[in-house]
């Protein structure tokens, strides 16, 4: 296929490009949706079956970490909204800041995570290794709580798993942006890693309540 | 000096391993798919005979629990999902709407580099120790009992996921946005509608199914409790996300093999399908209420009644849209202009089969008797009635319907019709005895059974060996015919599809210029260029170009 | 034994007339739309083949009122069939008062049975004629499946709860019964032989191989001295934990005030999570005996809990409200 | 854009209402107001496509689906 600009050989303009790329961005975000969706239902059920236990589970992780993480991730979500709108109205300047700003967000809470995981590495309460809730914890609770710490281990993994999938599109948008590439009439890239991000911080805006706030009174 | 087209445009490895071009990515899918299929249908053979004698003629119990489990997940998941939306629904959905791609090239590469990744793990898996968990990888055997090598099946058919997923969006996205002016969503041809409808359920089943996976793989891995109950976990769970995608799988495999029977038929029946916009609306409601009734498959788990009745009124629901389907299909065929052709005698084979498997799924979904017939035999001979009768005879039909196009040549007609009467006569003694067996009891995955059964089983097995030659022998043929067929000019049948206004085979970018479009589809009387008797119109030789 | 070519079982139980009439009228209506429209194809096959090679069909593009017609109908159709079904079905679920309970226990590759005496057997069960018999399945290691044809009854045994069913036998014989969820090498022979008795027989064999040592409520009681419950489940309701006397089938009042039926699940999920049902106006404080107690003990216990039936209920302490109409 | 700077106001207030102890429900709730803002306003969803919104529509109601029916499961077994 033949391109022209940027404009790939099997389209017909750069309009439809735009349309298509970003159509299939959210057909991609709804197959994540159900990709958690499994951890979600997962969760859902081992929660109503062991509440107790998930409860005394959840108080142990630091909140004020997680609700930092959450400030955090919503305001990198903003600078990529920002990013988003510099990029449409073709100030290159502040679409490389507000870039730049997003990326070192995400790493501040990727920090903020690894942070968390050392804590939780300390207290013996990573599963399937040393796994240990509290001492004098009877079979049947320490069971429970290491599905508890399963789950978060496994919602939250995948979550900074999806991060740093991102951080490395930033990173490559960043690069791209210092060229002066994205102008106000092709700027799709900024546009669907964009969506991308924000899906990140919505299913962390899930997360946070569902593994840290869980009877908290 | 030949004309150009997309297999002499470029030569040499590279220009097939790293090309972007949907057609011949298409041929990528169509080795391996036939490669997986051939590996499957030995492991088929080999159970057959097995099962000849009431202990087992062939293997030991652990081999045969082998041989069925590496049949099950070698044809489920890297034959038949991918056998007709990543050959036939990959060559030609761009070439249908009037596109000169799919929308996104790159990412169909990668889905198909995706699938041999996925494939590679799973023959490891094979030619390590095997797999004997059943496709199915019911907790807690697979995630704690079973010695044998899950953790690399398991992570083959997660990584396989993914290429499902993408196929699935670049189709949804494909025809969203590519379709050629004038081809309006009315305008599509049913293929399209089918293709469409199995994408969704790609696009929002197969990531559980992923997910899921991957929960029992890590499961295995860290001895974690998710699924397993002396940690807390519920085995009942992982059924349900089971299911939940691969119920749908079923209309993953069957759907699109309808969207052929529903090209096939009007073709050679010559005249619009009866009831387009029933056919079309019934492939999206298949694929819609298809998400509704997973725990069908769980009637004796012990499962809460209320979902069980719940699940069971989905289920009929389900049969209604098929129902219409097949009753529009022979409506269709009423005041045709009926011919022998061999994708007629695939589709009309289909019909048949395709009734006998879904009107057994009725049985199935009834409550009273599903808890008798739940996995039992009946339950095997139902899903290869509508997997192998209804999928594969969809698809082995398609290839010949689009060979042509697809080579630019004919195939045998006289053997080619052999193949399908007998693959036709083979499958049915297969299978049907099979339904006998089930009510009687017999359980299935026995590598061993009481000798009552085995005169059931002999005529199987007998059955068996002729379906196996009707397999041989399109695949000898339809090789031969890409040197030695005839040639089969743009038009050969002659059909109504944008597929067939172009050059066969196609040039890379699919047509010269984007075509317009401005007929209806299967819309013969309208359509003097075929060159037809159109009646009310003079003759044939005086239609207009 | 039928022909040599049967196309059913045999009718043992009083399931099995009911889903052979359901099985035929479902196949009668299924044979024929399947002949109807098999019919169809060929006569059209036949009729309109193509005479010219030129020939064009007639355009007919559809018809509302075929398609309603062969959407409802149908939908009608398939709506009585799983009513049929569904009554069939809770038939099936709903378990009669007056059963005689089995405890069946799957694990790979055999099937451990207890007869209500503590009589137990390997891979055979005898159950007597015209009896209502419920089994109680339980699972050490996988799920399995028990299943018995000629009853035409068939229920998972999942590890980890408890799934049950009930069948009355009808007619004298031995049938196959089968394990018919895939678990693992030896799945196929993990199968064997219900007998069915007539019910003085029946009685007779009972007490022809009882011996005391086997008895359940024995067994059990030992276990319940051995494994220091008594320490708190004193009889008299002052300890620290609630009498049990008379707990099997009484609602139980729960600490967040809510009830529940002291049933075979209750009393094994108490025994295995102590913590997820507390009784109300006690403490958390019994641990958990998940692990440490194989599934024949856990019987054992729970056949020795059912046992305390028969003396008083204590006035206080208790945490149960009197049983209600059970036995 | 305004308005979201709004949102990320509004989720600071949010947070601080956690500490005094909220049932899931509020917490949930809160949790979709959020992830909607994000999801109209920062993605644009508002001002896009109808397909597009087809497609949020579709993967938030499969996911619901899947919830409710399996909790159905378990939720009804002590019903009969």
């Amino acid at each position: 296929m033949h391109r022209t600009g940027e404009l790939s050989g099997q389209y017909r303009t750069l309009e439809q490009q735009r349309e298509t790329a970003s159509l299939g961005m959210w057909v991609f975000l709804s197959t994540e949706v159900l990709f958690f969706g499994g951890l979600f239902m997962t969760y859902t059920l081992n929660r109503s079956t062991y509440p107790d236990v998930f409860s005394a589970a959840s108080k142990t992780i630091t909140l004020w970490l997680g609700a930092v993480n959450t400030v955090v991730l919503i305001a990198s979500s903003l600078t990529m909204a920002l990013s988003v709108w510099a990029s449409q109205v073709g100030k290159k300047k502040l679409l490389t800041i507000f870039l730049i700003s997003t990326l070192v967000l995400g790493c501040v809470f990727l920090g903020i995570k690894g942070i968390e995981y050392h804590d939780k590495y300390v207290e013996h309460h990573i599963p399937g290794w040393n796994f240990n809730f509290e001492p004098g914890a009877d079979v049947a609770t320490n069971a429970h709580a290491q599905l508890f710490f399963s789950l978060y281990f496994g919602m939250t993994g995948l979550h900074a798993l999806h991060m740093i999938i991102g951080a490395g599109l930033l990173i490559w948008l960043i690069k791209e942006s210092l060229r002066g590439r994205f102008t106000p009439e092709y700027n799709t890239p900024v546009e669907i890693i964009g969506l991308y991000w924000h899906f990140v911080d919505i299913v962390w805006i899930f997360l946070f309540p569902l593994l840290y706030l869980i009877d908290r009174h | 000096m030949p004309r150009e087209h997309y297999l002499n445009a470029t030569y040499g490895i590279r220009s097939w391993l790293l090309t972007t071009d949907h057609k011949r990515i298409a041929l990528l899918y169509l080795a391996s798919v036939t490669f997986f299929f051939f590996i499957g249908g030995t492991f088929a053979t080999m159970i057959r005979i097995h099962l000849l004698t009431p202990k087992g003629l062939l293997v030991t119990p652990e081999t045969y629990n082998k041989l069925f489990t590496m049949h099950g997940v070698a044809m489920i998941f890297f034959f038949l999902i991918p056998s007709i939306p990543a050959v036939l629904g990959n060559f030609l959905l761009p070439i249908m709407i009037g596109a000169k791609d799919l929308a996104f090239p790159k990412i169909n590469l990668l889905s198909w580099y995706i699938y041999l990744v996925g494939g590679s793990f799973v023959l490891y898996s094979f030619s390590t120790g095997g797999l004997d968990t059943g496709w199915t990888f019911y907790t807690p055997l697979s995630s704690v009992y079973s010695n044998s090598a899950v953790t690399p099946a398991v992570l083959g058919v997660f990584i396989n996921g993914f290429s499902s997923i993408l196929t699935g969006l670049n189709f949804i996205v494909t025809v969203h946005t590519m379709r050629a002016p004038g081809m309006t969503w009315f305008r599509l041809p049913l293929f399209v509608w089918a293709q469409y409808a199995t994408s969704i359920i790609f696009i929002l089943g197969t990531p559980v199914i992923a997910i899921t996976l991957l929960l029992a793989g890590m499961e295995r891995m860290f001895h974690l409790g998710f699924f397993n109950p002396q940690l807390g976990g519920d085995p009942i769970l992982f059924q349900h996300l089971f299911w939940f995608y691969s119920h749908p799988a079923v209309y993953i495999m069957i759907l699109p093999a309808m969207g052929v029977i529903s090209e096939i038929i009007p073709t050679f029946a010559r005249r619009p399908i009866f009831g387009y916009s029933f056919i079309a609306g019934s492939s999206i409601a298949i694929a819609v209420i298809g998400f509704f009734v997973w725990a069908h498959h769980m009637f004796v788990t012990g499962e809460s009644t209320y979902a069980a009745l719940t699940f069971s009124l989905l289920s009929y629901l389900v049969a209604i849209p098929s129902a219409v389907k097949v009753f529009n299909w022979t409506s269709t065929l009423y005041k045709g202009s009926i011919s022998y052709d061999t994708p007629m005698l695939y589709a009309l084979g289909f019909i048949g089969l395709f009734l006998i498997g879904g009107l057994t799924g009725l049985f199935l979904a009834c409550l009273g008797l599903d808890i008798h017939l739940h996995d039992t035999y009946f339950v095997v001979a139902h899903f290869h009635y509508i997997m192998v009768g209804g999928a594969v005879m969809g698809y082995v039909g398609g290839l010949h319907f689009w060979w042509p196009k697809i080579t630019g040549k004919l195939y045998p007609e006289f053997l080619a019709r052999v193949a399908a009467i007998t693959l036709f006569l083979g499958f049915n003694l297969t299978f049907f005895p099979q339904f006998i067996l089930g009510y009687l009891g017999m359980p299935r995955r026995y590598s061993s059974y009481p000798p009552e059964f085995q005169v059931l089983n002999v005529m199987s097995t007998a059955g068996a060996s002729i379906l196996a030659l009707g397999y041989l022998l399109p695949m000898v043929y339809l090789i031969w015919s890409m040197r030695y067929g005839a040639v089969a000019g743009p038009n050969p049948w002659p059909a109504t599809g944008l597929e067939w206004q172009t050059a066969s085979p196609p040039i890379t970018e699919n047509f010269e210029v984007t075509p317009e479009v401005t007929w209806e589809p299967y819309d013969y009387e309208n359509r003097p260029d075929l060159g037809l008797a159109i009646h009310g119109a003079p003759s044939p030789a005086h239609g207009d170009d | 034994m039928q022909s040599d070519l049967p196309l059913y079982p045999d009718q043992a139980s009083n399931f099995a007339p009911n889903v052979d009439a359901l099985m035929i009228y479902i196949t009668a209506i299924c044979a024929f739309f399947a002949v109807a429209i098999t019919a169809a194809v060929i006569y059209f096959f036949f009729k309109y083949r193509r005479k010219d090679p030129s020939d064009v069909g007639v355009a007919i593009h559809g018809d509302m009122r075929l398609e309603t017609a062969w959407i409802v109908v149908p939908l009608l159709l398939a709506l009585s069939m799983f009513g049929w079904g569904a009554v069939v079905y809770v038939d099936y679920r709903r378990v009669p008062m007056d059963t005689l309970d089995i405890y069946v226990i799957g694990k790979q590759w055999m099937w451990k049975v207890q007869q209500p005496t503590g009589l137990r057997e390997i891979n055979e069960l005898h159950v007597p004629v015209g009896r209502n018999v419920k089994l109680i399945l339980a699972s050490e290691d996988v799920i399995h499946d028990f299943s018995v044809p000629a009853f035409r009854v068939k229920m998972d045994v999942v590890p980890g709860h408890y799934n049950t069913m009930w069948f009355r036998p009808t007619k004298a014989g031995r049938y196959h019964f089968f394990c018919q969820q895939y678990c693992g090498t030896n799945h196929a022979i993990m199968g064997g032989w219900v007998t069915v008795m007539e019910p003085m027989d029946y009685a007779a064999w009972l007490s022809g191989s009882s011996d005391a040592t086997a008895n359940p409520v024995v067994a059990g009681e030992k276990l319940f001295v051995e494994k220091a419950c008594t320490t708190c489940h004193l009889s008299n309701g002052t300890g620290r934990a609630p009498s049990l006397n008379g707990v099997y089938g009484a609602q139980v009042l729960l600490a967040d005030g809510s009830t529940v039926t002291a049933d075979d699940a209750y009393i094994r999920e108490s025994i295995l999570q102590p913590q997820a049902k507390i009784v109300a106006g006690y403490q958390p404080l019994m641990p958990s005996f998940q692990g440490q107690l194989t599934e024949e003990q856990i019987i054992d216990l729970s056949e020795y809990i059912k046992s305390l039936q028969s003396q008083p209920v204590p006035a206080t302490g208790s945490g149960v409200a009197p049983a209600t109409g059970k036995k | 854009m305004i308005c979201t700077a709004l949102t990320v106001t509004a989720a600071e207030v949010d947070l601080n209402q956690y500490f005094s102890g909220l049932n899931i429900i509020v917490a949930l709730t809160i949790a979709v107001f959020k992830a909607a803002c994000v999801v109209l306003f920062f993605m644009h969803a508002k001002y896009s496509p109808g397909r597009t919104q087809l497609v949020i529509i579709a993967s938030v109601f499969w996911l619901a689906v899947m919830l409710f029916m399996t909790m159905s499961d378990y939720l009804t077994r002590r019903w009969i």
